[in-house]
């Protein structure tokens, strides 16, 4: 974990509302895991006064370069479009509990809705490595909105994408197709990032047939290394509902101890 | 050649090698990996409360322009782990400890300070007296000079650790619970605690913080902290720690001219977690520019002609 | 196809076309080559004290992170030149006319509003309460319930125009002095006047401004004038003007979310002269993109779930 | 008096405390004349919340290329500085009173100190077209600060430059210069900017020898307008001394009614 410096590779639009960045952390020593973030000074302009948390979307162990996938939501993700090749991009990472696979090779199955692809694909990129292949249902509002969908293919997994638009994402469907995959795949573990209501659907089939599952969750940070307790939300643990740190205790949770009503 | 301008500050029978200490809240061990602890002039971890506490829903902060609201809501582990644990961890640095504390209760505020008049390690105690409490329907005891005089009095009797009270700007004289502290036993006073603030998402009309309310804090809210240190600082002679909106060395010497002999710093925190270190550095270059041999000699050495 | 929004609000009996004006002291006949006057909801002159006043000393202003600071101290030509140019300079507009009126006493704000009550292109009053006074030790009268009941009661009786509040924001509890104001017979009250401020050049160390003290202003006071709003609209069905931090389109709704009927503008009209126009045209987005369609619905419907 | 955005076409150093900014004003109609000033949105970060005042440096009526010459002194001349050439300058004006000159041909005396000389220059550059000289004392700290001595002489100024560095710019020494300048070339009025010591002496001088004399003032504004009297100052009128607007009943006021103490 530091503050780094890093030079901005590339600043790019994916689509009208996402955009790709890329920065050289060849002055990090330490390994980035896939669900850890980088918490991010988007501009030194006082209206961001705060730092944004980007998961690691993308990171080339050899290169040392690292890649964010970002949606264009407020004034922060506006300001980091506005940078360019060449400029320096003020970040503190890794942070983080990473995702954890339970041993074994059998395929994983993520789910993913929205941006939430994009913690979700670090782990796709990392699995192929591990002897493992990803299986991942990616779910969106429209087709254009079908994120990394490319890129996932592209890392080895096999991609099936579902869109509000083309009615393939309601729960019920979303479940039916994900009862078939475990089966047909053999899936041991499920991952998901993105949406509430994928999460339940997750949860409940991760019970009904005893798979580990892991949840990135989200929350509003201010330090991001867990010292001002900004990010704490619900989590249930053996004592009951505790308040936990997102920033340190998670992003990653197992998905049991998700509280997702 | 070497000459070096002289930092150090005394806040009651507490020697600070220079005037930057954390904003309680704002400060923990996890942010060892990016600053020197043993440079700081003291340090002062979060709020600590008597019993165990989950603290509010969320969303806890948000950001709004020039700062943040934040309404954490004392998440707190309770005294036993404070002393086991967080203590421990700080007691390997060579720097003041100041423990700050909050109550829902007078009697809470006393309990909390007689456990820790025990521990040698804890060089002061910091009275959060400024965050709204149960007893008197969400208002905070040190928006009133009454209850401030009769929290502090009765802290008073069963510690002789320094006490510094940290005052709420949300007052029309700040004079008043000034000066209601310092009659009542208080060694020091922190000016001050965040500001009443709220937002509002217009595309959701839900508010920005789960708790509706929070504090604001950050570089928006220094022309309010200045002008308080200026107020609290011409009626009472106690030693002022500023409190709000320090992002650099500029703004600590700003509220040092105008009384205050210490400063915490808390927002900048986020922005920077080696803020600290930087703004002791600048204040240095400061002085050396300035030929000030020490800080001390400018607390409240504004220029009123 | 041109639907447009309704963006009509009422203070009192006035009716006016659109939630935005100008905050006093902030706009003056000078803006007119920027903005078309007759598109505001309504015009407030500049405050207007009974004699002649020439002003505080320079430096009257200073820019602080995210606002500014100012003491004018309400440089005036008196009465007499206002009700012979000032008014009749803005009788040409068809846009209701909102008098501001400030004094050291009681009876100068009572007198102030008998000679404007007997004009009839005057269509309301603003008590600029919220100023420091002569009397009572530098305490403006809106710092205080009983001061500020007092007032308004005594201006009450000397006029049938509606009487627009406008409070102080540096106090404890503003729900205590919208009820006295409420109870004096106010008919609307405007949330409120600048945060008491202060700010200090480092170099010189002298203060920033000639008076010391003045009025925070701009963006960075937007999260405590929201709170201030909600407080204010819980405790009374009055209609409220917000003022404070007003840049956009998008802030007007907060603070009509939060529960404002209007809105004042005053040092976005500094940033950019014709602010007022985009702030308006950026409501009516705001409504058409939310199928909204008349302002007045969304007042102080902030979603508490 | 408009609300321009104006395209910036150089801005560049001209030593390591000055620049110099011009800027396309086809987009204004009416005249630009000496003494008048530009309110300038230095930045859109809201640190540099309010415009900040600039005189006319220089103006060409034909090309109406506009530039200022400014000082690097706080945080929005920080960020003028950053300005690139294409970009927009978002700028209120012209605004204020300008210089005027008594009737005749005869020659103009003007004594300017520091950053004083940006607003005399465009006066410098305006009299030959009048068929009349302007005569210029510039003072200045250091020989490195001698503003805009090259463009008064290419103006047809006849230009005597003071510093504090080389001695020669005490009050006693700039007072004897500017009796003989007074003297040896007829002047009939003189022009002040930058300093009050300065300004006391040019009054003094006008005085005793009668001379036509106009000061250009400056105080800290909000509006520029004349709506919101922040920059207020004294003046000396015939009922007493008066608080008047700088940005709108000057910045340029006759010398005699200042209050220089
Ligand atoms: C662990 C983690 C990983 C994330 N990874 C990604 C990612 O890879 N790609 C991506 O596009 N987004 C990601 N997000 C969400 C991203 O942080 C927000 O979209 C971003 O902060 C919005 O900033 P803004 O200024 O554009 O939006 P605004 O809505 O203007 O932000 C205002 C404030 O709210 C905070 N905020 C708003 N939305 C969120 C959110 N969903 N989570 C946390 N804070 C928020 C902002 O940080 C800021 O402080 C992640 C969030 C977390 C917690
Ligand atoms: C009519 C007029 C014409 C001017 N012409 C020129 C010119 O041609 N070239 C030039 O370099 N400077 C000129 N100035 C001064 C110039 O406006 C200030 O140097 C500039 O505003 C400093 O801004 P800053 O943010 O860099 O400095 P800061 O000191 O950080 O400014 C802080 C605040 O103080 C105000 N301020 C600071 N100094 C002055 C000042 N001297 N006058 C007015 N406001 C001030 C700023 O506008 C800002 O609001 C002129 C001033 C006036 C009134
Ligand atoms: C996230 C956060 C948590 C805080 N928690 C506490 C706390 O537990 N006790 C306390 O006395 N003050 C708390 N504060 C207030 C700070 O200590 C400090 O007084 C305030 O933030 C103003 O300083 P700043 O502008 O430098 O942040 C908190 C502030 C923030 C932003
Ligand atoms: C330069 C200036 C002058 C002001 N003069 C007056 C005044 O004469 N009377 C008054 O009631 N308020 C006065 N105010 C306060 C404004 O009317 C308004 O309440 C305040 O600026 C907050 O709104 P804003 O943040 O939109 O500027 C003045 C404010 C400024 C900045
Ligand atoms: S953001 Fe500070 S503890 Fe998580
Ligand atoms: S700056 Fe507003 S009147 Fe001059």
């Amino acid at each position: 974990m530091k503050n780094l410096h890093s030079e901005i590779l590339f600043n790019r639009p994916v689509n009208d509302r996402y955009w790709k960045m890329a920065v050289d952390v060849t002055a990090l020593e330490e390994s980035v895991r896939p669900g850890q973030f980088f918490h991010i000074q988007c501009s030194d302009d006082w209206r961001n006064l705060l730092r944004r948390p980007f998961s690691v979307y993308k990171f080339d162990r050899r290169t040392r370069i690292l890649e964010f996938l970002y949606l264009i939501k407020g004034s922060g993700t506006q300001a980091l479009m506005k940078k360019r090749p060449g400029e320096m991009l003020d970040m503190i990472g890794p942070l983080g509990k990473p995702f954890s696979l339970p041993a074994g090779d059998a395929s994983i199955l993520l789910a993913a809705r929205g941006v939430g692809v994009a913690t979700l694909h670090a782990l796709a990129q990392a699995v192929p490595a591990e002897g493992r292949r990803a299986i991942a249902i990616v779910s969106a509002q429209k087709r254009d909105d079908l994120l990394a969908v490319d890129d996932l293919r592209q890392s080895g997994a096999q991609v099936y994408a579902v869109t509000d638009e083309d009615g393939t994402s309601t729960m019920d469907q979303v479940g039916k197709l994900a009862e078939m995959l475990i089966e047909d795949y053999g899936i041991s573990a499920v991952y998901t990032c993105g949406s509430k209501r994928l999460a339940k659907l997750m949860q409940n089939l991760a019970t009904i047939h005893n798979l580990y599952a892991e949840i990135a969750m989200e929350a509003h940070m201010a330090c991001g290394l867990g010292d001002c307790y900004a990010c704490a939300c619900p989590i249930r643990k053996e004592k009951g509902i505790e308040a936990v740190r997102i920033c340190s205790e998670g992003p990653v949770f197992p998905l049991r101890q998700a509280v997702l009503s | 050649m070497t000459w070096r301008p002289d930092l150090s500050v005394k806040i009651s029978k507490l020697m600070l090698k220079n005037p930057i200490m954390p904003a309680s809240g704002t400060f923990g061990t996890e942010m060892s990996p990016f600053i020197d602890f043993n440079r700081l002039g003291a340090i002062v971890p979060k709020s600590i409360t008597l019993n165990e506490r989950s603290g509010n829903k969320g969303p806890r902060i948000c950001e709004v322009e020039g700062g943040m609201i934040n309404s954490i809501g004392i998440q707190s582990k309770g005294i036993d782990y404070y002393t086991e644990h967080i203590i421990p961890d700080f007691a390997k640095y060579d720097v003041p400890l100041i423990a700050s504390i909050s109550g829902d209760t007078i009697d809470e505020f006393a309990i909390l300070a007689e456990r820790l008049t025990g521990i040698d390690r804890v060089a002061g105690l910091e009275l959060n007296i400024s965050c709204p409490n149960l007893r008197n329907n969400g208002i905070a005891f040190g928006m009133d000079e009454k209850t401030t005089n009769e929290l502090i009095r009765t802290v008073r009797q069963v510690t002789d650790k320094p006490l510094i009270a940290k005052l709420s700007p949300n007052v029309t004289h700040i004079q008043d619970t000034a000066l209601a502290a310092e009659k009542g036993g208080a060694d020091a006073l922190t000016v001050a605690n965040t500001f009443l603030a709220m937002a509002i998402d217009t595309e959701t009309r839900k508010p920005k913080i789960g708790n509706l309310m929070g504090g604001f804090s950050g570089p928006a809210v220094k022309p309010l902290i200045i002008r308080l240190i200026f107020q609290v600082h011409q009626v009472t002679s106690l030693p002022i720690i500023g409190s709000g909106g320090a992002m650099t060395g500029q703004d600590v010497i700003e509220m040092i001219l105008a009384g205050a002999s210490a400063v915490q710093v808390g927002t900048a925190n986020f922005m920077k977690p080696a803020a600290m270190l930087d703004i002791i550095d600048e204040i240095a270059d400061y002085m050396m520019r300035h030929h000030i041999d020490k800080i001390a000699d400018l607390i409240g050495k504004i220029d009123l002609e």
